[in-house]
């Protein structure tokens, strides 16, 4: 019950939140100079004034702004969002077409990053001070600094071209068309070296959390009365410390999950997954204003599902917060 | 009687760093089957310490090394983890000074009791809720069926306790060691936890070692008083010698330092009132939202009352009654939702934020916590002369006044040049009652002022407060939770209950012929009220 | 020729559309090339060829051009091509959506259909370069059935484009490929050979040369790797490469020297631009030796290209003289390369350097494809690289970006420069309507000696851009457009 | 003094600022070290280190001094994260202070508007903004501020939401100083650490987002940066891996320093946590 109520409030301010956030995007890349007329006639390698004007007017680029937006604004309210004269498609498809790569690149990186993440995280607050630790650590350490596109490059150098484990790029073996397991494997093979560039950044911050956290909890007092119970540290540290040391980290992956999906825009670029941050970064360049707007539109929303998600696994997972807005 | 425990020569060592080499530098002591051992002593002696090392739950960088602890045959230091692990809970129970981070906020109460039975494999799931069932309703929580499913936020501290208590004797074991469990609550829930905890003991005829800074609660429960001083044991001996003749001047100093003198004779008072308080009203408003229901707590519920020119107000009260929501509505901390605050006939209430910056100096506050009080990145001089400056006094004649008032509150001049850090809890204190009399104040609030401080510390500043008062002929709204120490600084006594004034009167009327029954249970409550000394 | 197998075929950036009709950009053209096709191909030598026209005659006077078409020719849907969808596709549909035929489109007077075969175009006055425009890129033949009397841009035909040629559509996963697989009742018999082709989207350089290492792709079309990398593939074994398929273009990079004002309106300081810059070393560390330095406006793959102009090789000294001759007070010039890749970002990087030492404060501006766009069209710059296509002829490629009746704001292929010169435009006018190609050679030669002493843009290079493909891939490069469509013919040998 | 011996005690923070330092002087004396233009072409390109004297590390695609791209990139990065994080902390600390301060419906907006930035993913912001402004320093430098500052805005207001509590505050509130004079005079400096913490990180991270930002061709191409050197060796990377390999490395080795700085100034400044582990 109190669940539902938070996710219908929640739901409320989001829609707010996301039409401010149409509108601030409206008028900011519509501030971009460049105009998406010219860059399509740009493209079929002669135009002139009037054929940019047709364009134009196709695309409903020679209305004043207040009526294109408020166009656009109906439109988002009614789920269209609009065509994308580049692409020659409902922007709304062509997000979808791209999104499941998209999730599939980012999820995988997110799970792998969290599970990788706490298990080194555990690993290394479980033995704080030696040398475990300090290789977790400085591993850590050494992931955090490093450019992600970095990586990826050296990676593909190492991987794919020098040891030719895996594929450079692509998510599929493109006609192969293989079905069933073999499919699955084809994918996951696909998915090993961008969801690991992806994930490394965020495993080590997750490992930090943790061990942190772990390092925090174990401090407080209801483990020293957990001690005093008798228990074997072997429970201690998994029903007590653990628990308790996973709250914030918790927080801490909600805000990460959203932030991914636009995250993945230099991923996907060097390894040409069809995700839709690249599509953002493409239609960037191309001014293509409708799926732009979009992208922004959907990752924004991303994060705000991932949000509320962490407040129900919160709740779930804290009694206080639950029983505190219930009561 | 059978000695269970036997500390011989016990000596725990700090990392280096600390204030000192030892946490306890060899010490020796039994401890005997049904009986009870109070180890007393000041911050910091060593108390916690010992227990600790008994339990094995030392941390990490401090170490037992030396002595003997014999517990039932058996080297404790001696054994392995594993048996050691086996002992703790099974055979010595454990109880700690904060109920509010003693249990795991995640789990249930009840799964948080049977894991003690768990930890040692006794009985299967359904007898051990049976068990923690029949627990809960021995340490008299009510409602056992609801409160197993509950959530240790749901419940108060008091209850909070109970549930430790509860775990701590579920194995029954031979030893019940309590580290303050009842420091954090207030008196009343205080009496009642000492006198489960004596239930218990006489029931289980278990050796019961009780951890305390409070000669009250020495009175109240000993049989054998062990008195610590920077990690070494003073005095022991059996409790009635030790509060009626201590032989350790050190004991003697605490003992006397505990306020507990006779209830002074009432100053004769002048009649003409500073601060006059009418008819005051608050509600706290929290919680709420756009979906959400708000909760009201009624903090303040109509109170009047008066203070004279160099008179001492007492304001008691259980913890939550309102004790210090009016002393901040008073200076406007808090803004009052109804009522009036009289200085000198002028409504504090009535006045518009410059106005109140102005008025503000004629009523200042003493802080409970010496530690919280002072910013730590400013020297001691600014902390003083900041306000008679932000008033228009002129920066040297701030500084000069300054200084005066250190040596006023017993401080060295050259206090001023130094950060708050570098001094002791009761020497900030000082500084805090400086600050407040640079203002040159009419008024003093003083919020627990004192009951941050250990017991000897305490008494020095209770003297400050009161010579101040008569050099300055001050006024003060003197607030505290402890009876004792009202008793023995007040002029007059209000006692608040839930936000309403329930008895007012000089210290002599509340203490001897209490009109209201919350009173009268008050007075009941505090810990070692029979002991001679005290004069209730 | 071997019947069979697949080919894999990058192509980069990923194309808008494949309706041909409506966006004819390289990566369409690329991809769309194999499912459209028009009256005629070019071998390498500019020639026509009989594509969906078997024949076609001009008349003495150059005005009438008839064309004879292939018979039983089908549409992908299975509706046949007749003349009336070439005169609906050149007449109405072409006329309405490209800008680059429209230009030719106005020495035309009539289209008709004779009969269902043969299609006849009369012009107004005589236009030298006009057999040069039936290629699929510039006229595709688009399905009147279709979509005659339909909102063009709108039609949703165009996610499933309907040609005549020798591959159909397939499928296309945005982002990843796009699918074509044999056109079964194509009117050549047995061909074309190839039974599938996917055209792969990799959008960065680096792994597409690692495709094609992998195997994971056989044809890299020209300028899809970085030059950096084709000597690497090309050593490789089993792999083969070719400059040719791009006569009809010729792609002629440039940078637009604003004539207009700034530095680069004055005559000296643009002469100073050409000897300031070691157009060599680009064309041997930055393009890796591929390419030609040019000389003038005519790229010399084409017709009616001199070399008897004036030569201007590397002379920081002399391009000093100049500068100062020009009464150049310091100002900073803006470089705006072109935002396609980095190699065109180098090639400004040593402008910039080249104009540095010579004494030029110069700053290059950052801009995208879409600010770039923007920049031209408002002719806000200095110098601005670029490279254009010639189309096969001065007519149609070359004197659009010089004629004073072409300075219109808004377009990148007209007279961006702002040059004006009377004179000239006059002859231009003369050679596109002479009669026989000595005579147009012998205006074109007199134009293109006097307009290098002008120097209105900066002349870079003929840029040449080898196709890599492996070796077993035969007759995948046979006219002068190269791979866009090639595929007719392509086989694989086992 | 103190302060400085328990950062040396801490064996990582001082590697840390051992390399920082280097980076540093690099920088400030990246002109000295190499007079000539890093852009200029000085030897045949491609040359890998260690192979003609003087080019220690070797040219680049064009015959540039790698070492020289280096020295001068330091300069950039370091500017660029320095200057977003100031201007990131101009926005923040107000904003979270106020927010944090008085509570009720300014914290609301303010947290409102906090959220709102959140919201949006911010690489993909910065891109946007940069595309939007053009690449230069500046407009680089603002974006990286721009999607930077929400999480100090929170961290400030936590921060001074738990010290407005604390009595000292209340102390100054009785001595009648004015609200502006107790929020930056006494919550503030005492909420300097965390700040202070975070600022060193947040270099570390503006540092990786400039280098991003150029490595995807968003750099202002004026200006010789890391970033721009990996994105331009990208191509080049099969036949001369060391192009992207060297600028990388140095960003690696600076954000890595500058996050060992972080780690040992949170051990320094919060003695709570101090005796935690390590
Ligand atoms: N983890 C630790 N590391 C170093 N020194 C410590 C540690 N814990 C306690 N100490 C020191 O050990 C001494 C004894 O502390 P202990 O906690 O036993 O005092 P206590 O008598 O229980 O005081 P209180 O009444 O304040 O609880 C003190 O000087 C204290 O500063
Ligand atoms: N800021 C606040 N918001 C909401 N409720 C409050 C607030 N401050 C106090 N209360 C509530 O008002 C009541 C009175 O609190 P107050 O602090 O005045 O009690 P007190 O007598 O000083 O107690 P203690 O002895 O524990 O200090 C309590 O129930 C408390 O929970
Ligand atoms: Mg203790
Ligand atoms: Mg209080």
């Amino acid at each position: 019950m109190a669940i539902l109520t938070l996710i219908l409030g929640r739901l409320a301010k989001a829609v707010i939140t996301l039409l401010a956030i149409v509108i601030l995007n409206f008028f900011l890349i519509h501030a971009a100079p460049g105009d998406p007329a010219a860059v399509l006639a740009g493209e079929t390698g002669a135009a002139d004034e009037i054929y940019i004007q047709q364009l134009r007017e196709r695309f409903g680029l020679d209305q004043p702004l207040h009526v294109q937006l408020g166009k656009y604004v109906w439109g988002v309210l009614h789920l269209d969002l609009g065509f994308s004269y580049r692409q020659q498609m409902p922007v709304l498809d062509l997000i979808l077409d791209r999104l499941p790569a998209t999730l599939l690149l980012t999820m995988t990186a997110f799970g792998v990053s969290l599970l990788l993440g706490v298990i080194l995280g555990l690993a290394a607050a479980a033995r704080v001070g030696k040398w475990t630790d300090s290789m977790i650590t400085g591993m850590a350490l050494l992931f955090y600094a490093t450019p992600l596109y970095w990586v990826a490059l050296m990676s593909v150098l190492l991987f794919s071209v020098q040891l030719e484990w895996l594929p450079a790029f692509g998510y599929e073996t493109v006609g192969a068309d293989y079905t069933g397991i073999q499919m699955v494997l084809d994918r996951l093979k696909h998915l090993v070296l961008p969801a690991l560039t992806l994930g490394l950044f965020f495993m080590a911050v997750y490992l930090r959390m943790t061990r942190a956290s772990l390092l925090e909890v174990s401090q407080m007092d209801f483990v020293k009365t957990a001690r005093a119970k008798g228990l074997s540290e072997n429970i201690i540290r998994r029903r007590h410390i653990l628990r308790n040391a996973l709250l914030p980290v918790v927080t801490l992956a909600g805000l990460q999950a959203g932030q991914l999906v636009g995250g993945a825009v230099l991923t996907e670029t060097v390894f040409a997954w069809p995700g839709i941050g690249r599509l953002m970064f493409d239609s960037l360049a191309a001014r293509d204003y409708n799926t732009l707007l979009g992208v922004f539109l959907v990752s924004a929303a991303m994060v705000i599902f991932f949000n509320i998600v962490t407040d129900i696994v919160y709740r779930l997972i804290d009694p206080r917060i639950g029983a505190g807005a219930a009561s | 009687m059978d000695t269970v425990l036997s500390i011989q020569n016990l000596t725990v060592s700090l990392p280096r760093g600390a204030d000192r080499d030892h946490a306890v530098a060899d010490i020796s002591f039994d401890l005997k089957q049904g009986e009870t051992l109070c180890v007393v002593g000041e911050s910091g002696s060593g108390k916690s310490m010992t227990a600790n090392a008994l339990m094995g739950l030392l941390p990490d960088e401090v170490k037992v090394t030396g002595g003997k602890a014999i517990f039932e045959g058996d080297s404790l230091f001696d054994l392995p983890d594993t048996a050691r692990q086996a002992i703790r809970g099974e055979r010595i129970g454990m109880i700690f000074q904060e109920p509010m981070t003693a249990l795991n906020p995640l789990m249930r109460v009840g799964a948080q009791i049977e894991e003690v039975f768990e930890a040692h494999n006794r009985f299967d799931p359904a007898e051990r809720r049976k068990r923690a069932l029949a627990l809960i309703e021995e340490v008299g929580l009510p409602d056992p069926d609801k409160i197993i499913r509950a959530y240790p936020f749901q419940l108060s501290g008091g209850q909070r306790q109970r549930v430790m208590i509860a775990t701590a004797l579920a194995l029954d074991p031979k030893i019940l060691i309590a580290d303050e469990p009842t420091t954090a609550l207030d008196v009343t829930t205080q009496a009642q936890i000492l006198n489960l905890i004596k239930r218990l003991q006489e029931r289980h005829n278990m050796a019961v070692m009780f951890i305390t800074h409070d000669f009250g609660v020495v009175a109240e429960i000993a049989d054998q008083v062990v008195v610590m001083r920077y990690g070494e044991i003073v005095e022991r001996g059996r409790a009635a010698k030790v509060l009626e003749s201590p032989e350790h001047p050190y004991t003697r100093t605490l003992l006397n330092a505990v306020p507990s003198e006779d209830v002074p004779d009432a100053t004769p008072l002048v009649q003409t009132p500073v601060l006059e308080v009418r008819n005051l009203h608050k509600i706290y408003v929290t919680g709420g939202g756009l979906m959400k229901p708000s909760r009201n707590v009624t903090a303040i519920d109509g109170v009047s009352f008066s203070l004279s020119k160099g008179e001492i107000l007492g304001l008691v009260g259980e913890s939550g009654s309102g004790k210090s929501t009016i002393g901040r509505s008073i200076v406007r901390l808090v803004t009052a939702d109804s009522g009036q605050i009289l200085l000198d006939g002028q409504d504090m209430n009535a006045l518009d934020t410059q106005e109140l910056r102005k008025a503000r100096r004629r009523v200042q506050m003493v802080f409970q916590d010496p530690y919280a009080s002072l910013n730590p990145r400013k020297k001691v001089l600014r902390a003083i002369t900041e306000g008679p400056i932000t008033q228009g006094v002129p920066p040297e004649q701030a500084k000069e006044r300054a200084l005066e008032l250190l040596e006023t509150v017993g401080l060295d001049r050259a206090a001023a040049e130094r950060f708050p850090h570098e001094f002791s809890g009761g020497q900030r204190q000082r500084i805090g009652i400086a600050r407040a009399l640079a203002m040159d104040p009419e008024v003093i609030i003083a919020d627990e002022a004192v009951s941050a401080l250990d017991v000897s510390i305490q008494a020095q500043v209770l003297e400050l407060l009161k010579d101040l008062r008569d050099r300055f002929s001050l006024s003060m709204l003197f607030i505290t939770h402890d009876l004792r120490v009202a008793a023995q600084l007040c002029d007059r006594i209000a006692v608040l209950q839930k936000g309403r004034l329930v008895e007012l009167g000089t210290v002599h009327e509340v203490f001897l012929t209490p009109q209201d029954d919350y009173t009268r249970s008050l007075l009941a409550a505090v810990p070692g009220a029979s002991w001679g000394r005290v004069a209730v | 020729q071997q019947q069979g197998g697949r080919l894999d075929i990058v192509v980069q950036p990923e194309p808008p559309s494949l309706m041909l009709g409506l966006v004819n950009n390289g990566p369409t053209q690329l991809v769309a090339g194999d499912i459209y096709e028009s009256l005629l191909r070019y071998d390498t030598d500019l020639n026509p060829q009989p594509s969906l026209a078997q024949s076609w005659e001009v008349s003495e006077d150059g005005l009438t051009y008839t064309f004879t078409l292939q018979e039983g020719v089908l549409w992908h849907d299975g509706e046949s091509f007749t003349a009336d969808d070439v005169v609906f596709s050149a007449d109405v549909f072409l006329r309405e959506t490209n800008p680059r035929l429209r230009v030719s489109l106005e020495y035309v007077d009539t289209i008709t259909a004779l009969d269902d075969h043969t299609v006849e175009f009369k012009l107004r006055e005589p236009f030298g370069p006009f057999l040069g425009v039936f290629e699929a890129g510039t006229m595709p033949m688009v399905p009147k059935h279709i979509y005659e009397g339909t909102n063009y841009s709108e039609n949703p035909a165009n996610n499933t484009p309907i040609g005549t040629g020798p591959f159909k559509f397939e499928e296309w996963v945005k982002g990843s490929y796009i699918h074509l697989v044999k056109n079964e009742d194509y009117y050549l018999d047995g061909q074309p050979y190839l039974d599938e082709v996917y055209y792969r989207v990799v959008p960065d350089a680096a792994s597409r040369a690692v495709a094609f290492e992998n195997g994971e792709v056989d044809v890299l079309p020209g300028g899809s790797v970085e030059n950096w990398d084709v000597p690497r593939l090309t050593e490789m074994e089993g792999v083969c490469s070719t400059g040719e398929g791009w006569e009809y273009f010729a792609p002629h990079a440039l940078a637009w020297l604003n004539n207009r004002e700034g530095p680069t309106a004055s005559q000296e300081f643009r002469q100073a631009i050409m000897y300031a810059q070691d157009r060599e070393f680009v064309r041997d560390v930055i393009w890796n030796g591929f390419g030609t330095v040019a000389t003038g406006p005519i790229s010399s793959k084409t017709n009616f290209y001199t070399d008897e102009v004036t030569q201007y090789d590397y002379d920081p000294e002399k391009a000093r003289e100049l500068i100062e001759a020009s009464g150049y007070d310091g100002e900073t010039v803006r470089i705006l390369p072109l935002p396609y890749g980095e190699t065109w970002q180098r090639w400004a990087e040593a402008m910039k350097q080249n104009l540095d030492e010579v004494g030029v404060n110069t700053e290059i501006v950052a801009t995208d494809v879409a600010g770039w766009n923007q920049r031209l069209a408002d002719w806000d710059f200095d110098i601005a690289y670029t490279y254009l296509y010639q189309y096969g002829d001065p007519a149609l490629g070359v004197s659009r970006n010089y004629l004073a009746s072409n300075i219109a704001k808004g377009s990148q292929w007209n007279n961006v420069e702002g040059y004006e010169n009377p004179a000239l435009d006059e002859k231009w006018a003369e050679a596109a309507v002479a009669v026989g190609a000595d005579a147009r050679q012998a205006i074109y030669t007199d134009i293109q000696k006097e307009i290098v002493e002008d120097v209105p843009v900066a002349w870079l290079l003929e840029i040449e851009f080898p196709t890599i493909y492996r070796c077993e891939i035969k007759d995948l490069v046979t006219t002068a457009i190269g791979v866009n469509d090639g595929l007719r013919d392509a086989y694989i040998e086992e | 003094m103190n302060f400085i011996k328990r950062y040396c005690q801490n064996r990582g923070a001082v590697l840390g600022l051992l390399i920082l330092l280097v980076v540093v002087l690099i920088a400030i004396f990246a002109h000295v070290i190499f007079p000539q233009s890093p852009w200029r072409m000085v030897q045949r390109p491609f040359l890998p280190p260690f192979e003609v004297d003087g080019l220690l590390l070797g040219t680049d695609t064009l015959g540039r001094n790698v070492a020289a791209g280096l020295a001068y990139g330091a300069r950039v990065s370091l500017i660029v994260g320095i200057v977003s994080t100031t201007v990131a902390l101009l926005i923040g600390v107000p904003l979270g202070a106020v927010a944090g301060y008085y509570g009720g419906w300014v914290d609301e907006a303010a947290m409102r508007f906090t959220e709102f930035f959140q919201t949006i993913p911010s690489f993909a912001l910065a891109i946007v903004l940069v595309a939007i402004l053009q690449p230069t320093l500046y407009s680089i430098t603002l974006a990286i501020a721009i999607v930077s500052w929400p999480p100090v805005t929170r961290l400030v207001r936590a921060e001074v939401l738990s010290l407005r509590q604390r009595e000292f505050v209340e102390a100054a509130k009785l001595a009648g100083l004015s609200n502006g004079r107790i929020l930056f005079g006494h919550i503030l400096p005492n909420a300097a650490s965390p700040i202070i913490v975070m600022a060193s990180l947040m270099v570390a991270t503006a540092i990786l987002l400039e280098s991003s930002l150029a490595f995807l061709g968003l750099g202002d191409p004026n200006i010789m940066s890391w970033g721009y050197m990996i994105g331009a060796a990208r191509t080049v990377i099969r036949t001369a891996w060391w192009l992207s390999f060297i600028p990388g490395v140095a960003i690696l080795l600076t954000v890595l320093a500058l996050n060992l700085i972080g780690e040992g100034l949170n051990d320094t400044l919060n003695p709570r946590l101090a005796r935690k582990g390590r």
